[in-house]
């Protein structure tokens, strides 16, 4: 078992002609995803990496059953990507865009709210369950299968941390990342629960970061739902107050979003919190223990 | 992106929103002319992008134009916070009857835009809501919907504004969310909202944060950019479409990805030092952006050494060793520098970079003990 | 037992001190109804009829628990008005008001449609259970307590169909006017629904008009869904087709919306149509015999 | 309330949907010599609030100025169902190679704007849809999230449209539905949306309905009203706030309540008559609405007996037969009347109308059998 994403996805590119379309397509493909269909208006009759390009989500799902689909579109065009997906009743829609202006994001998010739809990202590494299916854009050759599984905000930092459970020996069930955009579609608390239900999944990390309170309310969360074991990671506890640190949702404002706010509060509730991503290892090899 | 209180102020004009008469100097000879244009007493404000100038003296009353043009001298070169005020702002100083606070920002648990409103207007917002939380009125606006009227009337009354004064309250809100989504803002406040002797309505302050991602519909906003008024090292990796922060430690940090980039900050504290800058060279850098970004780091002349942290994925550790080395030829630095490059063609770049006698490390925690040594000349 | 208002009902009443909201909250305090309170911004602290007035409806469901509330404010602001009353969970929201653009109610609707609200009209006469609770304007005087629920697209239409059952001394468990613009909150098959679910409800009258396809799915629903015998009854049948007749909904175009279709429809499901309204009265008449 | 083709053509233009060039004539010489500043062949459309003018040869192709007039001549003046041509539009004839539909309506059922598209232009659409329903595609609007691109090219791709228009047919249907949404249409098509002979495409006719509800926020829309082409008894009716429109029949019906005015239209022919009009006095009447409602009805040469039907509620019955004996003072009138009031102070009505020697009915089934004898002559 895993979350998400398995043998059984089918997955749509949309924005399959595009360079960063294009090279991850054929990454997925290479990594064993059934690619099915690829979107890109205008460009409907060809093919990349075998799969057939239509000009419309319409007709790719018609036609292929897509049942997930990865976007690769640029920004500007990106929240009409995900609506486009949503409309044809996409169940599982990965925004690996980065950049969607944060206004945008809060219509598209309150529309989804009202269907039965998940959304990863946008601004996110998109999702792998090792050894079935790789949705987005992690490194395949990092991640192993196996029990534990990874929530993030981030995208190398998790690479990071799935290299050193994989240097361990340790596998994932699931590694998910969430995206680091302030308005985004699931958040820690959803993929949470997955990780409780998913039988796989023995353990959990999560990666959180300055901004916003997701890592408190995951905290609180757990507490309440969680009974797998939790090991967390917050980066930026030397980041400043008031400047963005690269992703749009990594600012500490209005005393709000800090690391060691956000630390306390996954102790407060008995998670263990790695200093450093290596340590992350360390800690799950200790419960595993 | 931040903007100048008088830019955010002049945008919330053409809102309707009252602004106090002023204009703006960059010299004291021409904050005298405004004071005199204007003929009333009135203040004079440090136009910095960054908050606290009123502890720091950047702003000054002035009864008469030979007094602005003095408090212009006094805050026009002044520093605060790290950055040099190169411009004031003359405004026409208000009959302050009432202090009032009106903000717009975005609720990210909610993925909602709220507006807050409290009687305790003039002071920060943060400290009114952890000491008297109780004295902010809050409206989360569906985006179906937008601001409605009856939720401004329910800021009004919640603040127990003076009747004569709802009506006028109303359209300021309704201007000031206005404002916020026709320009993809992150925050728009008007703090203090004064309410004069005579019984009318004032944005004495604003404030205006507009979203990077949403710029690219804003040109006019774009053109609002004071490029002087920014940190200079800021403004090159802008230009490189680099993600940097500078702070004030001594190890610089290159790393792709920005959480690594923060948790790479953090494990250099963790050893005992302190980073000297956040910077994000994003995903699949080419060689030119590589050497662009280490210049950024090596123009700080705090930086005691230089750490890389690499983890390959669409970005190839060959590409950023090759920039790296690129960058070294042209800038005759004897700054020791640490990589450490894991993932794709991570071999062939650490290969490259040790056979150009770098130090080199193979996980985080020994790079970032390794560079904490180098910098303290311990290594290298 | 009744449908939507009884005894339990709490009314607020917005537009209070209008002219309209004025005299019709003493006729409503005349016939039994519990108001109590009122709002038009700008007025609280006053008294109508014996309710106090409020501000704002966030004060005036703080202070006396009104559970349902009754508009009657001019149509530009009658929007934010069901909208207000929606934010504070007020349950039941009864629109009076007419000629409100009917752009401004897909969005108040696309709203409410995520709410659990039921928003009555706009554009309608209310709705009253006789003997215990009058929210809205029909006269009390033509109403008695019994075995017949009514729904209507119609206003003094209504009171002609329940007049002409009351002289016949069938009484009525609640009549509803729905109200006659294109689009309104409660439908007629929500209220076929509760009628169904009734234990007081014997016999159902639904009185339809030209315009639009509602009348063709309450055949539907009713053929599906209600085993209470439904007379129905379709003004409009000598309407000519592209000119409004008075009601903003009452527009025969695009082919659609045509008496004769909705009688076809009901008469394809065994409802019996009457011919003209004081006929339905002998229908149910012949049912209840 | 209905504009004509030119005005929303002209609106559609405001949008920047591309419209033949073109000018309004009110005699043949303004055609003459709109054709010759034309320059080229020109079409002349007779502009009435009514569809069907083509069948009437409401539409004819001039190929010079003086063709043009004589076109114009044969137009103007011209009866088209009940309303007479007064104002043609001369438009540069289009090179079509190719007729669309594109429309937006009102989806009363999803309570949702819908966007059409067809294939087949230039036809009666509800014909298109009862006999090829399958050429027509549909959006469905949500109103958060407005017409997406998306829907657009969905639309584009399901009539068929060829590659090198479907960007601007995506920004035409972009600019028709923000010309709907922003003047609160009930109505907004273009039919035929043209491809012309250079694969453009161009808006060659328009038509626009806007809801009555809305009007009061589009002055100039409100600006555009002709009222020179509404039927005239329709104009009086709106001045006094009455819901009017004139029908074939003999029995002039005055209703308080829309539903009821039609049951009572309807009960009139159920008993071998025909209506003359459906009339709405609205709820709480006064005297003097319900004498300019009976001046209204009787100015209808073709009625022959007058029925009221008042259902009192908030409308008094003794203020209903007040209004009725004070507009028959002045009306001299031989037109026999039937009044039937219930409902509050409906006895004190009923008994001042019989005072003066009305016919009175208890009930409507009755009012109507004596309404219709009264036509025939066979009372009163």
């Amino acid at each position: 078992m895993s979350i998400l994403v398995d043998e059984s996805t089918r997955l749509l590119v949309q924005g399959i002609t595009g360079r960063e379309g294009e090279f991850h397509t054929r990454q997925m493909v290479e990594y064993g995803t059934n690619v099915v269909a690829g979107v890109t208006p205008g460009r409907g009759g060809r093919e990349v990496a075998g799969a057939p390009v239509f000009d419309t989500v319409a007709e790719a799902v018609d036609e292929t059953g897509a049942n997930a689909s990865v976007i690769f579109v640029p920004a500007r065009f990106a929240p009409d990507a995900i609506l486009e997906a949503a409309a044809h009743n996409v169940p599982l829609i990965v925004c690996i865009t980065e950049g969607i202006p944060a206004l945008d994001m809060i219509d598209v998010t309150a529309f989804l709210e009202t269907q039965a739809i998940h959304l990863v990202g946008p601004n996110c590494p998109g999702l792998i369950t090792p050894g079935e299916c790789k949705v987005g854009i992690i490194p395949g050759s990092v991640v192993q299968p196996g029990p534990v599984g990874i929530v993030s905000r981030s995208g190398t930092l998790t690479y990071e941390v799935i290299w050193a459970l994989t240097e361990r020996g340790i596998g994932q069930s699931t590694c998910v990342g969430i995206g680091g955009d302030p308005v985004n579609g699931l958040r820690f608390i959803q993929v949470l629960e997955m990780f409780e239900d998913d039988p796989q999944t023995e353990q959990i990390v999560l990666i959180g970061e300055i901004g916003g309170t997701a890592e408190e309310r995951a905290a609180d969360y757990i507490q309440e739902y969680v009974s797998k074991r939790v090991v967390a990671f917050v980066a930026g506890r030397t980041a400043p107050s008031g400047k963005r640190m690269g992703h749009a949702g990594a600012i500490i404002s209005g005393g709000e979003g800090r690391a060691e706010d956000k630390i306390a509060a996954f102790e407060a509730v008995g998670v263990r919190v790695a200093e450093h991503p290596e340590q992350i290892a360390d800690l799950i090899e200790e419960i595993r223990a | 992106m931040k903007i100048h209180e008088y830019q955010a102020k002049r945008l919330f004009a053409k809102y309707d929103i009252p602004i106090p008469e002023g204009g703006v100097a960059e010299t004291p000879e021409e904050a005298r002319k405004i004071a005199a244009r204007l003929g009333v007493p009135v203040v004079v404000k440090a136009q910095v992008l960054v908050g606290g100038r009123g502890k720091a003296g950047g702003i000054r009353l002035s009864s008469n134009p030979d007094d602005a043009a003095s408090c212009a001298a006094k805050i026009l070169g002044m520093e605060i916070k790290g950055l040099t005020v190169k411009k004031v702002l003359i405004d026409e100083a208000a009959d302050i009857q009432d202090e009032l606070y009106l903000g717009v920002v975005l609720d990210r648990a909610n993925r909602r835009v709220v507006m807050m409103g409290s009687s305790e207007g003039g002071v920060d917002i943060e400290e009114v809501a952890a000491s008297t939380p109780e004295k902010i009125v809050r409206a989360t606006i569906d985006p179906l919907l937008g601001l409605r009227d009856f939720q401004a009337r329910e800021l009004a009354y919640g603040i127990g504004l003076d009747k004569n004064v709802i009506r006028a309250f109303g359209v300021i809100a309704h201007s000031l969310y206005r404002a916020y989504m026709e320009n993809d803002a992150s925050l728009a406040e008007i703090n203090p909202l004064v309410v004069t002797g005579d019984g009318k309505l004032l944005a004495v302050d604003g404030k205006m944060n507009i979203d990077d991602s949403g710029l690219f519909r804003h040109l006019n906003i774009e053109a609002m950019r004071d490029i002087g008024a920014e940190d200079e090292s800021e403004r090159h990796a802008r230009a490189a479409d680099l993600s940097y922060v500078e702070l004030d430690g001594e190890i610089g940090c290159m790393v792709n990805g920005a959480g690594l980039a923060m948790a790479t900050m953090d494990i250099v504290k963790l050893y005992g030092s302190e980073p000297a800058n956040f910077l994000d060279i994003g995903g699949g850098a080419q060689a030119e952006k590589v050497a662009e970004a280490l210049r950024i780091i090596l123009r700080d002349p705090r930086v005691k050494a230089v750490l890389f942290n690499i983890f390959g994925g669409i970005t190839r550790g060959d590409e950023v060793a090759c920039g790296i080395l690129e960058a070294l030829e042209e800038l005759d630095t004897d700054v020791p520098m640490v990589a450490r490059i894991v993932g794709t063609r991570a071999e062939e770049g650490r290969q490259l970079l040790a056979d150009a006698e770098m130090i080199t490390a193979g996980s985080l925690r020994d790079a970032a003990q390794k560079a904490v040594a180098a910098a303290r000349g311990e290594l290298g």
